[in-house]
């Protein structure tokens, strides 16, 4: 361990705080205020990739009849009410950029990488509190000019959320020229955003912890959140990089990935999901670490098998470099690298085995507060079970083929993505919002909310894997037009209805964040009897977060520890009689 | 290194904290956001790899379009901006405040003639007909350079900053991160060039 | 370096999207003298001598509503000769106008319907600025994608029957071609004029341009398979002239 | 509403076997690790609910449970690897294609299937070669080999009750080949999004028995001559 100091006051930051309105709220750098500034700003976002859902999903359901309300939409987008294709197929690239771009990965990153890296470590701040600034403020813009797309003549990007060149290349194969150049610039931007909040989570976990913070006495999710923010960092680039191209193709006319003069379509795939991939890690990882952090304390236990917790997120972290190719089996690749992929791939199912039967492990023998959060955790558990066994099917290059491009697969990235990302980040949400806002969300409104999603959820996608199985193609327009797809009818519309409902029960979320907000009781400082920093200081925490560093002795999820009367023993209280080091892990 | 760095500087860790990199923030910083651009250049490096391995015939031989004897000239310009880097980041260690900003003024000389000279080959390209849109050539050759190019001028606006903080006094041996980071920026770009006129010139 | 400049140019783009927006009129503007009424007529015939080409034939069977709409063999009606007449000759003054005259643009749209799976008209004219009215009369999906080369193109789609789209085209243009992706027989082109002075030949290959001033003009015949035929005209005013066409399989 | 099936809809290729085969495998093995942990979770949850008096055992792990529940998953998906690489060599490995296969070209543009046949003659760039759009004729039970290219952007060959699925991508050639078991007609649906039309890019395939076949190809010949 490193030289350990006596207590000292932060010289740089005095808790008296009297900066004005705006360095408070709107330009701040304090590192709580820009982790809830995301929040709201993401959650804005995701509820306009939901309302994008809600249209597609009424055409699926209802082809070519008019949509309730839709009269309002412009003649380019749905006349009379009738949603277009070529607006159908904005939809579908709109709902998967700002769900993927503007709403999960911010959510996970943005928020709480911002709120809860400097407060479980026990910092004051980030390492670089202006440039955390300015990587919120670079987000802003970014989802201004993807909403500027919907405006733009000839509509928006059309290309799908991955914008396959061609068709996103030259404006004469979709007829959307400005709108897909907007996309581009706005995800450029996004990157540059991206990029520097990942250096500011890294620098930051790697020179402030507090004394005593040791490697292995990190809670998951800022592990989680560290190893998310090298894929960031090194991911987003090469994003940046392909946009550039795919934007250069469209404007200067170069010819990356145009066959005309030699480039290559399939060079923009390659680019793309070799960030791709890291991306949907950074989609779930954070996830995991913050459901774990919410499993233990639901369960009052330690964390099963916290070494090999941390060598999961590690391995899961490295394997997703390796695999981009499997979201191409189908693409024309060479066969025989399409099973070495094959075999990468397989070999993530073992760490996300790993997870799941430790988060099981966790709870095996607890004493299971099933508050909000846990339910929202357990979920999580049981929900991305589901998305990581589908995935096997789709690794398997045989049975690929079969259900490429289909609804089996939508199924299965919203299984991860709602059904993972989603459901952790309600419980994360609702487990840190005492500490953000300093009063409690209402329980009642919350369970209600919880079992609601959690049925319309399922009612939602499951069937979805069977309209894969019956050859659903994603993506399309009108299904009734084919044969073979005219039985689905029925489940389409069922899937539709349960979608409005979903939609529907999240009114029930948004009544509850901005209520409690103003009427929600006032939460103490540890309302949850939590282990971590975070519950130490005051909520919400005031700038500078302590007013003296505080000082680890025990590892982070030391709940039911024999050693104190309560069942929780705080990272940072210290014991007369101190526990064995982290690392040297004794049985039980 | 010439003067160890005072007890209680801002530039070693904070006595507080638990063991991190054993450097401070700034450059700890600059060291993660390079790999970022490594990765950057690495997606243009190796798209132009690809690209050119499987459609050998879309470039003409080295010196054919590109005027090589001019670029060379700027890469020993640039090569010479890193050595008198170097030495402005020695001088801020020794605190001699004068040499730090000559030697700055130097550099912010020299990238910026660096930037010209780019310009000026751009102009000249261009006015031969030699454009982004003339195939995969031309698309990658701008594409790269154009993103070095780029580099280069935020590197020189940053360091135009350094240096009118040099000209405030700014530096001491005790505290001389802004010359130290900007300094591995510096480096970076400077190697990338290396690599860039090497592939995208030479061979 | 260059974002500010793309940025903004995206802006720009993005502001200055009202489509339409700038009709003939507001171009010429400053040098905007009313139309002189002229009362001049030049009438006659597009005509083709020899055998005319084959029509291919289009296998609709796919798009049973759109063969309903058509008895026995479906022919894509490329070169249509009845008695060695031919129509879709696209026929305009081509030179000859009084210079920096302005002409009013229309406000009745042109109606290009689709049904039985082709374009009617499949060849007609319209005044830059003047609306053309897309209709879709067939119970399936077009697509209508205009390829010009002076204006902006448009691609858009029409997935019911009964719907109506309008666009404009801003600059005069010979022709522009309509394509339909979903069914790669469907083409159709049009004409866009800065003056009224134009006429696609009829079933008996005769067409007639009226209101004309004193003058002598070039008149072009254009064919989308038989090419271009130019004739010098002399009209006075009040009078009338006649212009014959003849197109060859040679072409 | 219509029962739905769980099952996979019928095949009618020799593909079908095979794959149908590999997804039940892995339905079943998944279906039992998704029980495993689904019952357990419920369990855990009903029978470790708090109560008031009984405190949560304490535990930071068990070296022997970690290292079974790491094995067996490997040591699965690792079975499932070799077995999906067995067949996917036979689909699409480099010597996959039968000498024999009867050769087709089929070339993608935006909304359309252009199919060319070979003739009577089975050669390319004979003058018996016609074109014919969104229509493909095979005959039964033999091989066929199709080379897909694209005209401006990625369109996908897809045909469900083949099991095929294969992209077609502009500035490549990429052959794909199956072997048709059932006469009938099936669907083609274009399963990469390519532009407005990308629903609307249907095509049927008709699967004829031997004599059917030649009979429609010699009328489709005298056709083709004929223009």
């Amino acid at each position: 361990m490193a030289t350990i100091a006596p207590p000292v006051e932060h010289a740089g930051h005095p808790l008296v705080d009297d900066r004005s309105f705006i360095r408070k709220y709107i330009f701040s750098t304090d590192h709580k205020i820009i982790g809830i500034q995301f929040l709201l700003m993401s959650l804005l976002f995701l509820l306009v990739g939901g309302a994008l859902a809600m249209v597609m999903r009424w055409q699926l359901g209802y082809p070519g009849r008019p949509l309730p309300g839709g009269g309002v939409l412009p003649e380019t987008m749905a006349p009379g009410g009738v949603v277009l294709p070529e607006f159908y197929n904005s939809l579908v690239t709109m709902h998967g950029t700002f769900m993927v771009f503007f709403a999960i990965m911010p959510l996970l990153v943005g928020v709480f990488g911002n709120y809860l890296i400097p407060l479980k470590i026990g910092a004051p701040d980030m390492a670089f509190p202006r440039l955390n600034m300015a990587s919120f403020w670079t987000a802003v813009p970014a989802g201004i000019l993807m909403v500027a797309g919907f405006f733009v003549e000839g509509g928006h990007a059309s290309a799908g959320w991955t914008g396959y060149a061609p068709l996103s290349a030259d404006p004469e194969y979709t007829g959307v020229s400005a709108g897909q150049q907007l996309w581009c610039l706005s995800l450029i931007i996004l990157g540059l955003s991206s990029i520097l909040g990942a250096v500011n989570y890294i620098s930051t976990v790697i020179n402030l912890r507090a004394p005593g913070m040791t490697w292995f006495r990190l809670p998951l999710s800022i592990w989680s959140l560290f190893i998310t923010a090298i894929l960031v960092l090194l991911a987003m680039p090469i994003l940046s990089g392909a946009l550039i191209m795919l934007l250069f193709d469209q404007t200067l006319g170069t010819h990356f990935f145009l066959p005309a003069e030699g480039g290559q379509p399939i060079l923009w795939q390659h680019l793309f999901w070799f960030f791709g991939h890291p991306e949907v890690y950074i989609l779930i990882l954070p996830a995991m670490g913050m459901a774990s952090d919410v499993i233990a304390n639901g369960s009052r236990k330690p964390i099963f098998g916290y070494h090999s917790m941390v060598f999961a997120i590690m391995s899961i972290g490295f394997l997703g470099w390796i695999v981009w190719g499997h979201h191409m089996f189908q693409s024309g690749m060479n066969p025989t690298l399409a099973t070495s992929f094959m075999i990468s791939t397989m070999l993530i199912a073992v760490p996300s085995a790993i997870k799941v039967f430790n988060w099981l492990g966790t709870m095996w023998g607890g004493s299971i507060r099933l508050h909000v959060p846990m339910l929202h955790a357990t979920a999580f558990v049981a929900m991305f079970v589901i998305g990581g066994l589908s995935g096997v099917f789709m690794a398997s290059t045989p049975v690929d083929i079969y259900i490429h491009d289909t609804y089996f697969i939508v199924a299965h990235l919203h299984y991860v993505l709602f059904g993972g990302s989603l459901f952790a980040i309600f419980a994360a949400i609702t487990f840190w919002y005492p500490k953000m806002f300093g009063r409690m969300m209402s329980e009642r409104l919350g369970k209600i909310h919880f079992g609601l999603t959690f049925i319309f959820y399922n009612m939602v996608f499951f069937p979805m894997h069977q309209l894969g199985l019956h050859g659903h193609m994603r993506r399309i327009y009108d299904p009734s037009i084919y044969d073979f797809l005219k039985p689905l009818g029925g489940l389409n519309r069922f899937i539709t209805i349960s979608a409005f409902l979903l939609f529907a029960t999240q009114i029930l979320f948004m009544i509850n964040f901005i209520g409690s907000w103003f009427r929600g009781r006032k939460a103490s400082n540890n309302p949850w009897d939590d282990t971590g920093l975070e519950w130490t200081t005051p909520s919400p925490p005031p700038h500078g977060n302590w007013p003296v560093t505080p000082r680890v002795y025990h590892r982070p999820y030391e709940f039911s520890s024999p050693l104190v009367e309560e069942d929780f023993l705080p990272q940072d209280r210290e014991l007369d009689t101190p526990p064995a080091r982290a690392g040297s892990a004794p049985g039980h | 290194m010439t003067h160890a760095v005072t007890e209680g500087s801002v530039m070693l860790p904070a006595a507080e904290a638990e063991q991190g990199a054993g450097v401070y923030n700034e450059k700890l910083g600059m060291w993660i956001f390079l790999l970022s651009e490594v990765m950057f250049f690495t997606a243009l490096i190796g798209s132009y790899i690809i690209l050119r391995f499987s459609n050998p015939a879309a470039w003409p031989a080295p010196g054919a379009v590109l005027n090589i004897p001019v670029t060379a000239v700027n890469t020993f310009l640039l090569i010479c901006s890193s050595v008198t880097m170097v030495k402005a980041f020695a001088n801020a260690q020794d605190g001699d405040q004068r040499m730090l900003r000559i030697w700055l003024v130097l550099t912010v000389l020299i990238g910026a003639s660096f930037v010209g000279i780019q310009a000026f080959e751009y102009n000249q390209l261009i006015g031969h007909g030699f454009l982004p849109s003339s195939g995969l050539y031309g698309s990658t050759f701008y594409t790269m350079t154009g993103f070095h190019g780029f580099h280069v001028t935020m590197g020189v606006l940053c360091m135009i900053y350094v240096t009118a903080k040099a000209f405030r006094g700014r530096y001491t041996p005790d505290d001389y991160r802004g010359v130290e980071v900007i300094g591995l920026y510096w480096h970076f770009v400077d190697l990338v060039w290396i690599i860039l006129f090497t592939i995208v010139y030479l061979i | 370096m260059r974002y500010p400049i793309l940025c903004g140019a995206l802006l720009l783009a993005a502001c200055g999207g009202d489509r339409g927006a700038t009709p003939a009129a507001d171009t010429t503007a400053a040098a905007a003298a009313p139309a002189p009424a002229g009362s001049a007529t030049i009438t006659g015939t597009v005509r083709f001598s020899g055998t005319a080409p084959a029509n291919p034939a289009i296998d609709m069977s796919e798009e049973a509503a759109c063969q309903a709409k058509h008895t026995g063999v479906i022919t894509d009606p490329q070169v249509v000769v009845t008695n060695g007449m031919v129509s879709n000759g696209f026929v305009y003054v081509k030179s000859g106008l009084p210079a920096g005259v302005t002409y009013p643009t229309p406000t009745t749209p042109v109606v290009i319907d689709q049904n039985g799976c082709l374009y009617t008209p499949r060849v007609f004219g319209v005044m830059a600025g003047q609306p053309i009215e897309i209709r879709n009369s067939d119970p399936v999906l077009h697509n209508i994608k205009a390829v010009p080369t002076a204006n902006r193109g448009f691609n858009i789609s029409q997935p019911s029957q009964g719907m109506t789209t309008t666009r404009t085209f801003t600059t005069a243009e010979v022709m522009v071609p309509f394509e339909c992706n979903v069914h790669g027989w469907m083409n159709a082109w049009v004409g866009v004029m800065t003056h009224p002075f134009y006429a696609t030949s009829g079933a008996d290959g005769g067409f007639s341009i009226q209101g004309l001033p004193a003058g002598t003009y070039e008149l072009e015949a254009w064919h989308e398979k038989l090419g271009t035929r130019t004739i010098s005209v002399t009209v006075a005013e009040g009078g009338s002239a006649t212009a014959e066409f003849s197109f060859g399989p040679t072409t | 509403m219509d029962w739905i099936s769980w099952m996979l809809p019928p095949g009618a290729s020799t593909f079908a076997r095979d794959i149908d085969w590999l997804y039940y495998l892995i339905l079943v093995i998944t279906g039992i690790a998704f029980v495993v942990v689904e019952v357990g979770l419920i369990w855990f949850l009903v029978k470790y609910r708090a109560r008031p008096g009984r405190k949560a055992h304490y535990t930071h792990g068990n070296n022997t449970a970690e290292i079974i529940w790491t094995t067996i998953p490997a040591v699965t998906v690792v079975v499932i690897g070799l077995l999906s690489g067995g067949v996917w060599n036979n689909i699409r490995g480099r010597e996959s294609v039968p000498a024999d296969a009867i050769p087709y070209r089929v070339h993608a543009q935006q909304f359309e299937w252009n199919v060319t046949y070979p003739g009577p003659d089975g050669q390319f760039d004979t003058p018996d070669d016609f074109t014919r759009r969104n229509q493909l004729h095979v005959p039964v039970d033999r091989p066929v080999v199709v080379e897909l290219t694209a005209e401006e952007v990625i369109h996908s060959l897809g045909i469900p009750a083949f099991r095929v699925k294969q992209d077609a991508v502009p500035g490549m050639r990429i052959r794909v080949w199956f072997q048709a078991t059932t006469p009938g007609t099936y669907e083609i649906g274009c399963a990469e999004l390519c532009g407005l039309g990308h629903y609307k890019m249907r095509a049927v395939v008709t699967v004829h028995s031997q004599a059917e076949y030649d009979r429609w190809l010699g009328q489709q010949s005298t056709i083709a001559a004929s223009q």
